[in-house]
């Protein structure tokens, strides 16, 4: 364990991004995403929902693929380097870790997507507890303690302190370089400030999981989405009462931080040549399931049903039963007509 | 509230409608959801609250194409959106019943939360204090810090159409409700600023945005069945803002596509999940079109031509944009 | 500065309308009134042809200025159409001015087939404008650029 | 897969001397979709086109640029060679690098560039032309002339005479029109009824002709070749069939304060009334806001006095709908009002009166029976002043721009007339320039000074004041420098004509373009100076600008060849460059038809499949034979469910691109 003041984060910031880029929250016009870390940019630990998750910084919306010259009758094509620069993302909660899970047993089984692979590959995670979880948070259904955040380095603002935990030998790494800056608590080395930490995190974990004990959503019942009950909860008259307020957008897609369809385009940048290049795609739009024949979900209700048929039975069925929601909540806050997954899990799941 | 649930209750009952169409009370109590109900026992989680922000003019297209008569309940500002899509052969007013509901005021959930408030139940307007019923007892905050934007410079309290009023007076006065502030003060500030700044303000704002087309899909004037970033009409079919240019292309098509036609609801600024002042896009042109030819409000009847649709001989020059000066 | 500005060919796209603005630009040609060779013309049946997708999608490509001629009010072949163009540039004009793109990339003048002079007068002093304003990098896209 | 080919021409040195026309070929042929690109001295002589049709043939092109001159010039002759080749016309794109490129810039290199990029527009274009069959359209052997004066009655008896069906419709009771108001015409001095009557009768007796009076048009809509017309005829309370025209009717009414029109209101008239002598036809009007049954229900006279039982009070407005191939404007003209030119005291003096009224006034069937007398005490006057340009060539927006180009003539007439008849009546002109060009004009004018003593002052008119029973006039004469004051009894004020206001409304209704002047456009000033261009629309007389009786009569036959022209055919080919709306993007919003000058879109409820939903839509629908293409309808259209053939969205867009490139 190590320790920093909180007053000497820019500091640790700047020793992070002197070796690698850093992405974390940063405050921008009013809200708060992720980004990549400057000093003229302002950071923002304080909001626990950032409106876009960390999904970005490996998946990124858009990315190019490759690009076509035709000059004089010549082809030439230029594939999109791969990412080789480590980096380091700053701040994703526990449930923004536990999607990149989700995101690895898709982008990562066989066929790999390289681009995520080289991400995943340069990435180091470091994340931050929740401190006080909020009343859209659901995370604690899927299994996601978010005082225990997990992944490269795990850490907690305590007061005026940061404790950094690390976990892996990218952690480890990571926390080498900035030696001079974090304060050591280990308890073999320093026993007293390991003590001192050991006492504060422990405390902060049981406020925290006090808190998400109360929460109104962190106890919802899963129960009926099990594989066995695909074609009952599939054929259930209930997605035609449901879906009707459903807009269309893409809100909840691309604020989820599971959500990993996309699309691939060209853009045909004239004498620059054409860009294949993919970005998110929501199931949501009309035109998701189009094809040269037709469409084959041709009203809002199935593209409705399919997307929480997919993150609650489908993933789960061909992922040894891992969600593929992980409760963040972002779409129970940014749906325009306060649609989401927890009022499909209840009236689904027998509760409403 | 229960006026609204008896009233529709009598008119499903004695056949007049064939549904309803409110809003269902969600699971936060700040979350109500736009809702059918087809039968009278349903109505028990009809809700109508300040939390009920939504406009569903809207979803009267689709209503319009399901058998019978489907009853509405619109707020004031919701009726300029119902008016317009009349006007464009959107809806079907002869299958709309509408109740037109009283309204002061509908609010940002999240600056509620926010403001600390937890464990939300209901909320009520009195004067210029929000009351909300929380599980733990009745909180208070002032209520322009709870509204949103487009309520604070309400268009007023009238009902442009309607079969009948609840908890509204017929003959209320036309014109800006008490909230109201200038709505165009914005627009001012902005038009004011060097354009270099002005840029950045943009820039800094349009970079927000996620391309999830909730401004458009929630918008009343965006009733088109396949928007042009949709399809490839113009080649310009759009999925992601690759660009910072398509963020400015989406944002200029859309507003310059609902020009003349957009109410001024509020909806696409309500639902950005990224917080854009989308209405500040909308209000330029509404701003730019009642100097430039005379003050319109788009749905305010059914029968004028809208502005973009219709000219004088004397209009103003393009040329006027350059001669007002860089500083505009 | 100077050897910058020299060096500048402004993009330059100019819609004309093939009732008089196309004509008036022949007529510029056989009068032998010279402007820029950067103005490129496309030929459209009315000004109120032009959509506004158009416009911004020449900047997106690269263009440095756009300029749409038509015929002058009262004047179109289709007796309106120059109407509906006014109302619906001098909007589009406004909203750029408003996003904080320089208003004089932006022009919309009315040549009829007779003023081959004007026409030419206009393109020498829009190319003029382009030049002192610079290369547009406020509605770029990047992809399309060098 | 496409296969243009592109055919670049020298056009002599036009082209050649300042692009390389070398370079432009190699850099079409270059082009992806290109198969063959060539170039040749002139592509438009017979030689030319025949390469442009081998290569079609030889290499099997689907499309072909041609690098050369206006499309305004030679994009039908290339159309053709298309054509004939077997490749559809509209596969067709000029870039033209003539007109654009060649004579516009001197510096080689940037013209050869321009000229490359110009080229490339127009493949990238032509690669998405699609094939376009241009329809046809059935004409309706039959014209309409709206005006029936000199310019409409020529018109009409000229159509008539080459063995078409015309329809004139005249506003008001009779035809003749202005011609009928004049007396005497220069520069030959014959009575203007003289001419004028017989032709008159001849196109009364015409078994071609009909002729609609106290009628007008009252909607237009069809287009060139199928003109659907709502004709008003206007209650006349006459039994036309039954009336001998024998004028006991008139005579007897009781009420004669009503204004007479036809004298410039001068004098009055019976509320029953046929406004001059030689009226076609010969039938009288009640004029039911003068008449005193219409007023008050009581009178009648004139049913008791009429012995054929004509007189018909309950007679109504008629609808009379009809189909024509082609509609010749003939509104004519009238005078200015005057109302902004206090200064001449025409509103306040009767002796202060227009060069028409005075033409009413010198007619033996005038107000005055053609003694020259004062409107005020009926005195002979001793001197006249005659102010030009009133109105005319006007710098300020109180009168009009232009000259009206038939005043210098006539008042060389009036003050002729006057020394001759009443030879001690001093006359003065005030002008600003004296303008004669005409056959025997300056002759005429001339003989006005030199023989007949006209004084003419050129210089202006500041003020005419009315002083006892004088009027003092306060000028300057400009050639001497000097300021004049002088007495006289009468003033004649040469006031501008204008189009007849009613054009607007009738330009109106047919989509014919007209002028800040309200004269309507013609389709071009030199080579279509008849037509307007608006199809099937013809200009005759002053309607199209200021015109003399000679001017008028030649253009009136000039619109007669036209329209017969035009109904000779037994069908036209349409432009198939119009608006298409794709049902499955329309939303039936209706913002396209709101901004259509031709109301060419409808709304329908169709059956839709759209990808597997199947509903019943209300959607746009255009008749491609009234849509004239403009786009304006694309552009209202925020779907872009609506676009235009041959110049398509996508087609203008890959112009965009390929300029930008």
């Amino acid at each position: 364990m190590y320790r920093i003041d909180k007053s000497r984060l820019a500091e640790l910031f700047a020793a992070i991004s002197g070796n690698q880029d850093l992405f974390l929250p940063l405050r921008k016009a009013d809200q708060t995403n992720y980004g990549l870390w400057s000093e003229e940019e302002c950071f923002d630990l304080d909001t626990l929902k950032t409106v876009k998750s960390a999904k970005d910084c490996f998946f990124p919306q858009s990315e190019v693929l490759y690009r076509c010259k035709n000059e004089d009758g010549k082809l030439s094509i230029d594939p999109q380097k791969l990412c080789d620069r480590p980096f380091v993302v700053f701040g994703m909660r526990a449930c923004d870790v536990k999607a990149i899970e989700v995101l690895d047993r898709v982008f990562l089984s066989d066929p790999v997507d390289t681009f995520y692979a080289a991400r995943r590959e340069h990435g180091i995670i470091v994340s931050l507890a929740c401190h006080e979880p909020e009343e859209t948070c659901f995370c604690k259904n899927f299994g996601i303690d978010a005082a225990e955040p997990g992944a490269d380095v795990e850490t907690w603002i305590i007061e005026d302190s940061l404790y950094w935990k690390p976990l892996t030998e990218k952690g480890e790494a990571l926390t080498v370089s900035l030696a001079g800056l974090l304060e050591n608590a280990d308890a073999a080395s320093a026993p007293d400030a390991a003590e001192k930490a050991e006492k504060a995190v422990a405390k902060e974990q049981s406020s925290i999981r006090d808190i998400t004990e109360k929460l109104p959503l962190s106890h919802l019942n899963l129960s009926r989405f099990k594989p066995e009950n695909t074609m009952e909860l599939f054929d259930s008259p209930l997605w035609e009462e449901m879906y009707k307020p459903c807009l269309a957008c893409g809100t909840c897609t691309f604020v989820c931080p599971t959500c990993q369809c996309y699309d691939i385009r060209d853009f045909d940048g004239g004498k620059n040549g054409v860009q294949r290049y993919r970005c998110w795609d929501s199931c949501m739009y009309s035109d998701f399931t189009m094809m040269a024949h037709g469409n084959l979900r041709t009203s809002q209700m199935q593209r409705f049903r399919q997307r929480f048929m997919h993150k609650l039975v489908y993933y789960p069925a061909n992922n040894d039963g891992l969600y593929s929601c992980v409760g963040c909540g972002r779409c129970v806050s940014k749906c325009p007509a306060s649609l989401n997954i927890v009022k499909v899990i209840k009236k689904m799941g027998g509760e409403a | 509230m229960q006026e609204l649930i008896t009233r529709a209750k009598e008119l499903l009952a004695d056949g007049t409608v064939s549904r309803v169409l409110g809003w269902k009370k969600g699971d936060m109590g700040w979350d109500p959801e736009p809702a059918y109900f087809e039968k009278e026992e349903d109505l028990k989680d009809f809700v109508y609250n300040p939390f009920c922000g939504a406009n569903l003019s809207k979803y009267l297209i689709a209503a319009g194409k399901l058998e019978g008569t489907t009853l509405v309940f619109l707020k004031p500002c919701d009726t300029y959106s119902f008016n317009q899509l009349t006007k464009e052969h959107r809806v079907k007013r002869e299958k709309t019943y509408i109740i037109g509901v009283g309204c002061h005021g509908t609010l940002k959930a999240e600056k509620v939360l926010s403001a600390g408030i937890k464990g939300i139940e209901d909320a009520a307007i009195e004067g210029d204090t929000l009351k909300v019923k929380t599980l733990y007892g009745e909180k208070e905050m002032p209520l322009m810090d709870a509204l949103l934007e487009r309520c604070k410079v309400c268009k007023g309290k009238i009902h442009v159409v309607f079969d009948e009023l609840i908890g509204a007076e017929e003959g209320e006065e036309a014109g800006p409700g008490e909230l109201a502030g200038n709505r165009f003060a914005k627009v001012e500030e902005l038009e004011a600023m060097p354009p270099k700044e002005r840029f950045a303000f943009w820039q800094e704002q349009l970079s927000k945005c996620i391309r999830c087309n909730a401004c458009r899909n929630v918008c009343p004037a965006c009733s088109c069945l396949k928007c042009v970033f949709d399809g490839n009409q113009f080649d310009s079919s759009q999925k992601a803002n690759v660009d910072t240019f398509e963020e400015q292309m989406f944002h200029i098509i859309r507003a310059y596509h609902v020009a003349g036609r957009c109410t001024d609801c509020g909806e696409c600024s309500r639902v950005c999940p990224e917080g854009i002042p989308l209405q500040l896009l909308n209000r330029k042109f509404i701003k730019d079109i009642n100097t430039f030819y005379g003050e319109y409000q788009a749905g305010a009847d059914t029968e004028s031509r809208a502005p973009l649709t219709d000219f004088t001989f004397e209009d103003v020059e393009p040329g006027i944009v350059s001669e007002r000066g860089g500083g505009r | 500065m100077q050897v910058e500005n020299t060096e500048f060919r402004p993009k330059i796209v100019a819609f004309c309308c093939n009732w008089c603005s196309y004509a008036g630009a022949d007529l510029a040609g056989s009068s032998r009134l010279a402007y820029p060779a950067d103005v490129k013309i496309i030929r459209v049946p009315c000004s109120c042809r032009v959509n506004p997708m158009f416009i911004l999608r020449a900047f997106q490509r690269g263009a440095d200025g756009v300029i749409l001629c038509g015929c002058h009010p009262g004047d179109c072949h289709y007796t309106t159409g120059n109407y509906y163009t006014r109302r619906r540039m001098t909007l589009l004009f406004s909203m750029l001015d408003y996003l904080g793109v320089e208003n004089g990339r932006t022009r919309v003048e009315w040549v009829s087939a007779a003023e081959g002079v004007k026409f030419s007068t206009t393109m020498n002093e829009f190319v003029a404008k382009i030049h002192e304003l610079g290369e547009n990098v406020r509605l770029e896209d990047l992809r399309c650029k060098n | 897969m496409h296969r243009i080919g592109v055919f670049v021409c020298h056009c002599g040195t036009n082209i050649a001397a300042t692009v390389d026309i070398d370079r432009v070929v190699a850099a079409a042929a270059k082009e992806p979709g290109v198969v063959h690109a060539e170039d040749y001295q002139y592509m438009c002589s017979e030689a030319g086109q025949l390469k442009v049709r081998e290569a079609i043939k030889e290499k099997q092109l689907t499309g072909i640029v041609v690098c050369s001159c206006s499309p305004r010039m030679h994009e039908n002759t290339f159309r053709q060679a298309a054509q004939r080749a077997g490749l559809n016309p509209y596969m067709v794109e000029i870039a033209n690098i003539r007109e654009h490129c060649s004579w516009i810039h001197k510096d080689r290199e940037e013209a050869t560039e321009k000229a490359i990029i110009l080229a490339r527009a127009a493949i990238a274009k032509v690669m998405l032309n699609a094939p376009l069959t241009a329809g046809t359209s059935r004409v309706v052997k039959r014209a309409l002339v709206i005006g029936g004066g000199i310019a409409g009655i020529q018109t009409a008896l000229d159509i008539a005479e080459a063995g078409y069906k015309v329809d004139i419709v005249e506003k008001t009771p009779s035809i003749g029109g202005r011609m009928s108001q004049l007396d005497k015409t220069f520069p030959t001095l014959d009575c203007s009824a003289c001419i004028l009557t017989p032709k008159m009768v001849e196109a009364a007796a015409h078994e071609n002709i009909t002729i609609y009076t106290y009628s007008e048009v009252e909607k237009v809509t069809g287009f060139v070749g199928d003109f659907h017309v709502e004709i008003r005829k206007k209650a006349r309370s006459v039994d036309m069939s039954k009336c001998t025209g024998c004028g006991v009717c008139q005579e007897k009414c009781p009420s004669k304060k009503a204004p007479n029109e036809f004298n410039r209101g001068l004098d009055k008239r019976s509320a029953i009334y046929t406004p001059f002598a030689q009226a076609i036809p010969n039938v009288p009007v009640i004029d039911r806001e003068h008449c005193i049954k219409f007023k008050t229900g009581k009178c009648g006279v004139c049913a008791k006095v009429c012995q054929a039982g004509a007189i018909d009070y309950e007679q109504k407005d008629e609808i009379i709908t009809e189909n024509y191939g082609a509609i010749v404007v003939a509104t004519g003209f009238d005078t200015i009002k005057l109302d902004k030119y206090d200064e001449y005291a025409y509103s306040q003096s009767p002796d202060v009166i227009t060069s028409l009224e005075l033409e009413r006034i010198m007619n033996a069937a005038g107000p005055t029976k053609g003694h020259l007398e004062r409107m005020s005490d009926h005195r002979a006057p001793k001197s006249m002043v005659f102010i030009q340009c009133v109105g005319s060539r006007c710098a300020d927006n109180r009168g009009k721009s232009y000259c009206s180009k038939i005043c210098c003539m006539y008042t060389a007439k009036h003050a002729m007339l006057i020394r001759d008849k009443y030879p001690d009546v001093d006359v003065t002109v005030f002008y600003i320039d004296v303008r004669t060009p005409g056959k025997n004009f300056d002759e005429f004018y001339r003989r006005a000074v030199e023989e007949y003593g006209v004084h003419y002052i050129k210089g202006q008119v500041g003020k005419v004041a009315p002083q006892g029973d004088k009027l003092l006039v306060q000028g300057v004469d400009l050639l001497d420098n000097r300021r004049i004051l002088m007495e006289t009894d009468m003033v004649v004020l040469a006031t501008a004509i204008e189009p007849n206001p009613d054009v607007r409304k009738i330009a109106t209704m047919l989509t014919a373009s007209i002028d800040t002047n309200n004269f309507l456009t013609e389709s071009h000033a030199k080579l279509r100076p008849v037509e307007s261009p608006t199809a099937g629309i013809f200009l005759s007389g002053v309607c199209q600008g200021p015109k003399d009786i000679p001017e008028t009569v030649a253009q009136a036959g000039a619109a007669a060849v036209k329209v017969v022209g035009l109904l000779a055919k037994d069908h036209l080919v349409t432009n198939p460059c119009v608006a298409k709306s794709d049902t499955l993007l329309c939303n039936g919003c209706s913002s396209c038809e709101k901004v259509c000058p031709y109301g060419a879109i409808s709304y329908e409820e169709q059956e839709v499949n759209d990808h597997g939903i199947r509903e019943t839509r209300r959607v746009a629908v255009v008749n491609s034979a009234l849509c004239q293409g403009c786009g304006a309808c694309t552009v209202a259209c925020p779907s872009g469910a609506m676009d235009l053939q041959g110049f398509s969205n996508r087609q203008i867009l890959a112009e965009v691109d390929a300029i930008c490139r």
